[in-house]
């Protein structure tokens, strides 16, 4: 994802504004990082350059 | 099953290129119809390979969000583009990610009916269009199509089976203006000749041309006030 | 020449059911697409021989008002239906004889462009619509279909070529919402062989494939917020 | 034309409600008549069950 997604990206539950935090990244893509949630907290992963946003109960991955 | 479990099975198995290959022959004309602008904004939901954003980010310029509630779907449909102007995420229909008023337009093709809650997706559409933008919202899951009716068989996610009425009462209900509503034919699925049949999926040549030449795409259209 | 005094000739001389043919292959189409609901009313701008408005009464049930600025055309359309759901009147596109808020969606086909002032046309439609209304206008005259460039010359009444972004802009400056716009192809209209071109119209048979197979007719769908 | 036309049809020039004269009429439509406005006092000719709701200088009969 490129950086100028955080405008319009917000946190799926209570739709706030969400923090950036970098693990790795390109000249123009960030690839892994995480996307926290400036009000309730909640952390979102960013892997191979794709931010999940699904709510965190659909996330986990569930038993076969 | 979830979404995520289901949709990933389907993007490791290829599944989605031949989603694309059939959908598009309707999504095309779909397409076609929005009225969008080069800088717009435009969320795919459901992107599945991506291929209407990527036609949408080609033909007009318009930077694209894909959505899609399956991590493989959207690794997937990163891996088939190199457009600095299109995004994919994983997210949830009825939890879009989004601030109000983001999009100029939304598209959608074969996977509004997943939503847990249809209400509450158009609720979140109606959220993150701008006033004036449109969701174009297409589906081949829909009540005058006999001939979808039992594909909830081999799917294990939820499908939302609505009549065209239901349809447009429920984007109403969620604060769209309806502008547009019709079935979008299939004219290039091939139809074998008369002996081939019964084949799998019809009984008769007839049941087939009708799925196709007449049903094809329920095509309904939304626009913010 | 007047708009009453060219087209209650072209009335006289029964070219309103000649233009209900040919107007039919793609106008349906845009019909087709109308959200009309039984008990609405709908009004058919410059209804000519009456054939869209009297698809859309049989179709759906709703009240149709044809309005054209020719006593001949609204008397030959008058006398082509029995439908007491119907009313034809005379009267301008740029001095709507209806109230604010009457209409619930309009239709226009190969009509819009005569308007004297397109602009002050778009003001009435939008004044007569209630919210949520659409306007569905098609047109065959329009700036990216080069063949349509010398009908001027041979009607007597001035007619604006906008081009696709000229309708959306003043669409839009007139406060409607741009839901839909594309153009309809026309696939009946029979394309000779080969070697009968040149015709009177036609220089080559790429140049009248393109004209009905391509660029067909332009629909800009409004939407009033 | 229907009575019921009235709810809807308004002088072409300044909007305002029209009034009906009856010349003559079946059951269900007024076949001649007039519509008078309200407010500006235009008249508007009903023919053969068609009103012209023309702007005045739009109706006259133009010179050949
Ligand atoms: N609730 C939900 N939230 C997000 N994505 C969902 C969803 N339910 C289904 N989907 C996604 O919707 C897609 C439906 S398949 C259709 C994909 C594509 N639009 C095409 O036309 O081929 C799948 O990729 C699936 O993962
Ligand atoms: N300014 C104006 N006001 C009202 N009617 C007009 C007009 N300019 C043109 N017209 C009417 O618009 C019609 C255009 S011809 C198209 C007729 C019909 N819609 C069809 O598709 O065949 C004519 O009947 C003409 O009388």
């Amino acid at each position: 994802m490129k950086e100028s997604l955080m405008e319009i990206v917000r946190c799926p539950m209570d739709k706030q504004e969400l923090e950036l935090e970098v693990i790795q990244r390109t000249d123009d893509e960030v690839l892994e990082g995480r996307l926290v949630c400036s009000e309730c907290g909640e952390e979102y992963p960013i892997e191979e350059g794709i931010p999940n946003l699904l709510p965190p109960d659909m996330r986990e991955d569930a038993p076969a | 099953m979830t979404v995520r479990e289901e949709f990933d099975a389907w993007a490791t198995e290829g599944r989605d290129r031949g989603m694309e290959d059939r959908h598009w022959h309707t999504a095309k004309h779909a397409l076609a119809r929005m009225p969008v602008e080069a800088g717009d904004r435009v969320l795919d939901l459901g992107t599945g390979s991506g291929y209407a954003g990527r036609a949408i980010n080609d033909t007009t310029g318009a930077l694209v969000c894909g959505l899609d509630g399956s991590p493989e779907m959207a690794r997937n449909a990163r891996s088939y583009t190199d457009s600095d102007s299109i995004e994919f995420l994983v997210g949830d229909f009825d939890h879009l990610p989004f601030a109000d008023d983001t999009f100029d337009h939304a598209f959608s093709m074969e996977a509004f009916y997943y939503a847990a809650d249809p209400h509450e997706a158009l609720a979140e559409l109606r959220r993150t269009l701008r006033p004036g933008g449109t969701f174009y919202c297409a589906v081949n899951y829909y009540e005058e199509n006999v001939h979808s009716h039992d594909w909830q068989d081999s799917i294990s996610v939820e499908m939302t089976r609505w009549d065209m009425d239901e349809y447009r009462d429920a984007f109403r209900a969620a604060g769209f203006h309806v502008a547009a509503q019709d079935t979008i034919p299939d004219r290039e699925t091939e139809i074998p000749a008369e002996s081939e049949f019964p084949t799998d999926e019809f009984a008769t040549r007839e049941a087939m041309v009708e799925r196709y030449r007449t049903f094809g795409t329920l095509l309904t259209v939304g626009v913010v006030p």
